[in-house]
């Protein structure tokens, strides 16, 4: 299989799905002439035109709107805001309007729209510029949230959000654009709302996503050294979320810990605890375990903001004090 | 005359339905915020009614005679703001929200939203090389808000076939225009996108259709977009019983009586030799159409919770194959 | 003690504090020459002028950023967004402005604002008027976000909310403007951050916010009947959270449910949920229950949107059946 | 010539600190995202520069030159670029963000955002009835956000002291002005706030400082705002290696040569029979100074993870009675 990158794989799902069907097209800023910031749409203005890649002045608002607008008449746009900073700007567009309007037609209007963003720490590009947003979106009833980690995922997840008619916010890492990682040549798709478990094991079950899903994978290479087993289930759609998965994964392995890059408060991290908890209650050794971002704008510098988020160092850290816990809940003592 | 004489029974239509549903709102069988369109009719029959069936024009949170001069039947209206099944959003929107895209019509309480997704309608029709146009409409309020600005600029930029319609109602809600938009004529703003200045009066309904087809036709021709405001008042408060007091004189109100578009209408038919007795016929027809629509409209059912679902939960017919089985349980 | 509605509580913590503090003002669409939409600031012009109470055009992205900037500036601004639902056209300015700044310069610049809105179902005005967004905020380091049920509550709690040097979004709940409670005359202030046990029970815990309070209550009188006795906690503040309170209540019952209006997934009620599991599973007889609103944009309707959140018939039902429950925790069996 | 000598001193510190800035990033020793400046000087000199102490600059993505013109220390904000504790924001900002409120400098990486932001600064301003200022300044990229016209309005139906200066260099990223901004000349959007026109070639920084202190001047006299279309050209790309030949043709940057800010003050120097040496020992000042402050900047601190708390969790000083104890344990 070919080893590409995060970006490349991403061009490619644009390059497929927009050769398919002429009705899919990208629209943000510089995503036409510099192929976006991090370079995933190059080439394709030359390729497909300006009907079909639309660089748009800096207008957050009007280019969701346009999106939405877009979708309601059957095109199938991706909205492309360069920052999730900025998504802040565009709320009203996709939570009062592409989130309702399928609701609000009795299913009559179908919304087959992307609002594509990248967000996250690991570029030094400080608090205005790398924030952990994703639970806004898991939170609005109407939206599908998607949140790849690796280039396979990724070009298989935007694929299928392009072909659904639901609106998706699709999330990248800006950490994540230059990883390498197999992606086969034939064409394939990942269905939204199915978890992949990334690694199969015993003692502990993490969940993870978007960068810290490697994170969590050396992190359980290093405990299998030490004898801790652990099964790594990537979501890789946060909403609907892959309950199932998740559930068989803990009843099997007794313990739960939830590791994202955002913070815990108030985050999805807590979504997942609560559904492990809700149904594998009886099943836990000790309660879920939220290892997570610091609950602060992320610094500046060198080395801060690498702190202030999980590493495979913590995480393992983490999962050790999990395992050598065991708690006694109530129920059973009664 | 044959012409005015359509336009002022359209907008009789209009005025006889607001009242109509002003009275079902206060008798609470219209349950969300109302607000009433009396005076404002030249610019729904106006511009509105100068659009062929497969333009769209996205209203706001005044949208019902909107709706009908667009083509929107009375009853999908009137049931809708009623929360019926037979309403065009099925009865889950209500008076100020609704879509209805077998008509080309949509709508919603959140002002100033619609200047940023008519680009979105109007890229769509662009790029599909028909002649359909979108038309935005938004009060004078909405031209302070971010979304007008970007989505003019956008539409100018890319030559979108889009009429923007600011429905200068002189009041966004108890704020007089002259304290709130910091220019003296809103179509101002419109040369900071490179725009022709259009102001019109909206109560002249013969007037406000001649702008309103050649800003349509120029958009058809591919020269789009284009802004006008659309000079009107609002005779009524902003919603039933709004404390008006507040906010204005009520002789500002009663000149702006004398200026009315049917009153306007009327006194021209009458000059122009017209039947008095010819008017009020077409006026009892009006009423009478109303009460029957009434009658009926009460009949019909409320919609039950299944209807209130999240479209994200069910599972794709047209592309299974993006959707995992537990989208199916959720 | 006299009685007033929520509304009047809330004139008069405006009252007294512009009174007390000639920076404090109030900020937005039709506060002035309305008094607001509900009607809480009525008057208010007419005594303090347009230097403390300020209409503006609608414009909630400017008028977020205004107070941003006068806050900075030393002013205490109250800003005022009349529907929660447009709240979304202020993020940018809230999330990467005011919960920024406070940090981005060492403390240094402090923000002593409010931005004031009302959310939630109950007045028929459907899904762009009726959304229940808090925990958006919760979800944004660098704010505090309240919550108030009471019209005790309210005034006590924004008087604190507008002392505070940092951004508070302070949500109150449309349905609640014309309740009424007692308020006594003499001043008095209610630390942010403290949660209020409404009732004291001993089988069941309850945390329940803003208009589902009174729901709670009136369920665990019902429930009172049968002989379940529920103890009530309105954490009334929802960040910080007053964990403490909780955490206590539920080591005493063993059992414990969260009601929201808000639906649940990816809302506060997990974060609730997953603090209580985190530092009581061992007290816990059965598994934190999420009793919330359906995930669903709320219907128009005479009747359908009380469907779809919980009403006091519900949130008893609920409790019955959790009342009912005994699971056993593996923990306990080894 | 005594002014343009001084005025040309400040741009010559300028444009050797950006040229100082741009190699440290090359070298990985200023980490985000960093703005160079070249060729725009003569809008951080002519129009930051006039500001007092006590007036308010709110600046952009691309801040580091507005900054020292405002009068920041050139060691607070090159060590804040570098990430350490004597920064501005105690390096926990970095190049596109950082507050110096004790200068009275503001910046953000959010394009657009500080328009709105301006109005609260400048209300506070009126209200405190100093007769301070606050300079806003913005691209021609940021002209077509919602906020530049939220922003502009409430300024302008609320008279407030704020000079809003659109730094247009020609490019938002790779987007040219002329295809993104629908309109000939972006200050043709003053007419939409009820205000003046007007556009000032800041490449000439005298022409830019006169136009600067009279907007100051008027607002000072409670008679504003205003907005200035500064024109200007990014010579640089808009960060360090961004791929320019996809936007933009070599020719057109070398013709913008000839017109940059520097070269232009320094023929008219010459043209007045400034001495070319006497120059020349400006430069070389200069660049010692830099060279000492790059020396001393590299032995500073970088902050500790201390630093980065959620101020929220922490219990007011002065204020006390309003936050409850477990404030104190989050
Ligand atoms: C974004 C937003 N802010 C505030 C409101 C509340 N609101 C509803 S109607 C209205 C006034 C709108 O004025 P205008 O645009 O002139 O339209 P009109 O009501 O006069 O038809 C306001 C402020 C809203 N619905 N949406
Ligand atoms: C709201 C927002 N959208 C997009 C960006 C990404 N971005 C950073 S700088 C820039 C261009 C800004 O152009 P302009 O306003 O002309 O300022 P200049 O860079 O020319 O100084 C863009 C799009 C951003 N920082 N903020
Ligand atoms: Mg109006
Ligand atoms: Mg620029």
């Amino acid at each position: 299989m070919p080893t590409v990158t995060f970006g490349e794989a991403i061009r490619q799902a644009y390059d497929e799905e927009m050769t398919r069907d002429k009705n899919v097209c990208l629209i943000g800023e510089d995503v036409g002439r510099w192929g976006s910031l991090y370079r995933s749409s190059r080439g394709l203005l030359e390729k497909f035109g300006p009907d079909q890649i639309k660089d748009t002045p800096i207008s957050e608002a009007a280019i969701a709107g346009c999106g939405v607008g877009a979708a309601a008449m059957g095109m199938r746009p991706i909205v492309e805001i360069m920052y999730i900073d900025f998504i802040s700007i565009s709320m009203d567009q996709i939570v009062n309007h592409a989130a309702k309007w399928r609701q609000l037609s009795n299913g009559k209007v179908k919304l087959p729209m992307v609002f594509k963003t990248q967000g996250g720490a690991g570029r030094r590009n400080s608090s205005q510029h790398s924030q952990c947003l994703e639970n806004w979106f898991v939170y609005v009833p109407g939206l599908i949230t998607v949140m790849p980690s690796t280039p396979y995922d990724v070009k298989g997840l935007l694929k299928s959000a392009i072909r659904d008619d639901n609106p998706v916010v699709f999330i990248e890492h800006k950490s994540l654009y230059f990883d390498k990682g197999e992606v086969p040549e034939e064409e394939y798709l990942i269905p939204l709302g199915v978890a992949d478990v990334k690694r199969v094991g015993e003692d502990l079950t993490i969940v993870a996503t978007s960068w810290m899903v490697s994170f969590a994978l050396k992190a359980a290479e290093q405990l299998q050294e030490e004898g801790i087993s652990c099964e790594v289930i990537d979501p890789r759609t946060l909403w609907p979320l892959d309950k199932d998965t998740i559930i068989k994964s803990v009843r099997k392995t007794g313990r739960c810990m939830v590791v994202t890059e955002a913070s815990a408060e108030g985050g999805w991290s807590g979504e997942v605890s609560s559904v492990v908890h809700e149904h594998c209650f009886s099943d836990l050794r000790s309660p879920v375990k939220r290892h997570c971002g610091m609950r602060t704008g992320i610094p500046y510098g060198p080395t801060l903001e690498m702190q202030c988020i999980p590493s495979a160092e913590s995480i393992a850290g983490a999962a050790r004090d999990l395992v050598a816990q065991e708690v006694t809940a109530a129920g059973a003592a009664l | 005359m044959d012409d005015l004489k359509k336009l002022y029974g359209e907008m009789l239509l209009l005025r006889h339905f607001d009242q109509q549903c002003m009275d079902l709102k206060k008798k609470d069988i219209i349950y969300s915020g109302y607000h009433p369109y009396e005076g404002q009719e030249g610019v729904a029959v106006g511009f509105c009614g100068a659009l062929r069936g497969d333009d769209v024009l996205l209203s706001t949170h005044r949208p019902h005679c909107h709706a009908v001069a667009k083509g929107c039947t009375l009853e999908a209206v009137l049931t809708e703001m009623m929360g019926r099944v037979t309403g065009c959003s099925g009865g889950l929107g209500g008076a100020m929200q609704f879509l209805a895209p077998e008509d080309n019509f949509y709508c919603g309480s959140v002002v100033g939203s619609n200047v940023g997704l008519a680009t979105g309608f109007a890229m769509a029709m662009k790029q599909n090389k028909t002649d359909s146009v979108c038309m935005c409409l938004f009060g004078d309020g909405a031209s302070n808000h971010g979304t007008f600005h970007e989505g003019l600029n956008l539409a100018a930029i890319w030559n979108l076939p889009v009429v923007f319609v600011c429905e200068n109602n002189q009041f966004a809600e108890a704020m007089p225009v002259e304290e709130f938009v910091s220019c003296e004529r809103i179509s101002a703003r419109a040369k900071g996108y490179g725009l022709e200045e259009i102001t019109v009066d909206a109560n002249d309904v013969e007037e406000a259709r001649r702008v309103a087809e050649e800003a349509i036709e120029k958009c058809r021709r591919g020269e789009g977009p284009v802004l006008i405001e659309a000079v009107t008042y609002r005779i009524k408060g902003h919603y039933v019983g709004d404390p008006e007091a507040t906010y204005r004189d009520p002789k500002d109100v009663e000149a702006a009586r004398e200026k009315e578009p049917l009153k306007r209408a009327k006194e021209k038919l009458l000059e122009a030799g017209v039947d008095e007795a010819e008017l009020d016929a077409m006026q009892e027809a009006v009423v009478a159409k109303l009460a029957r629509l009434e009658t009926w409209a009460l009949e019909q059912e409320f919609p039950t919770l299944e209807a209130a679902v999240d479209h994200v939960g069910i599972a794709l017919e047209n592309a299974p194959e993006v959707r995992g089985p537990q989208s199916l349980v959720l």
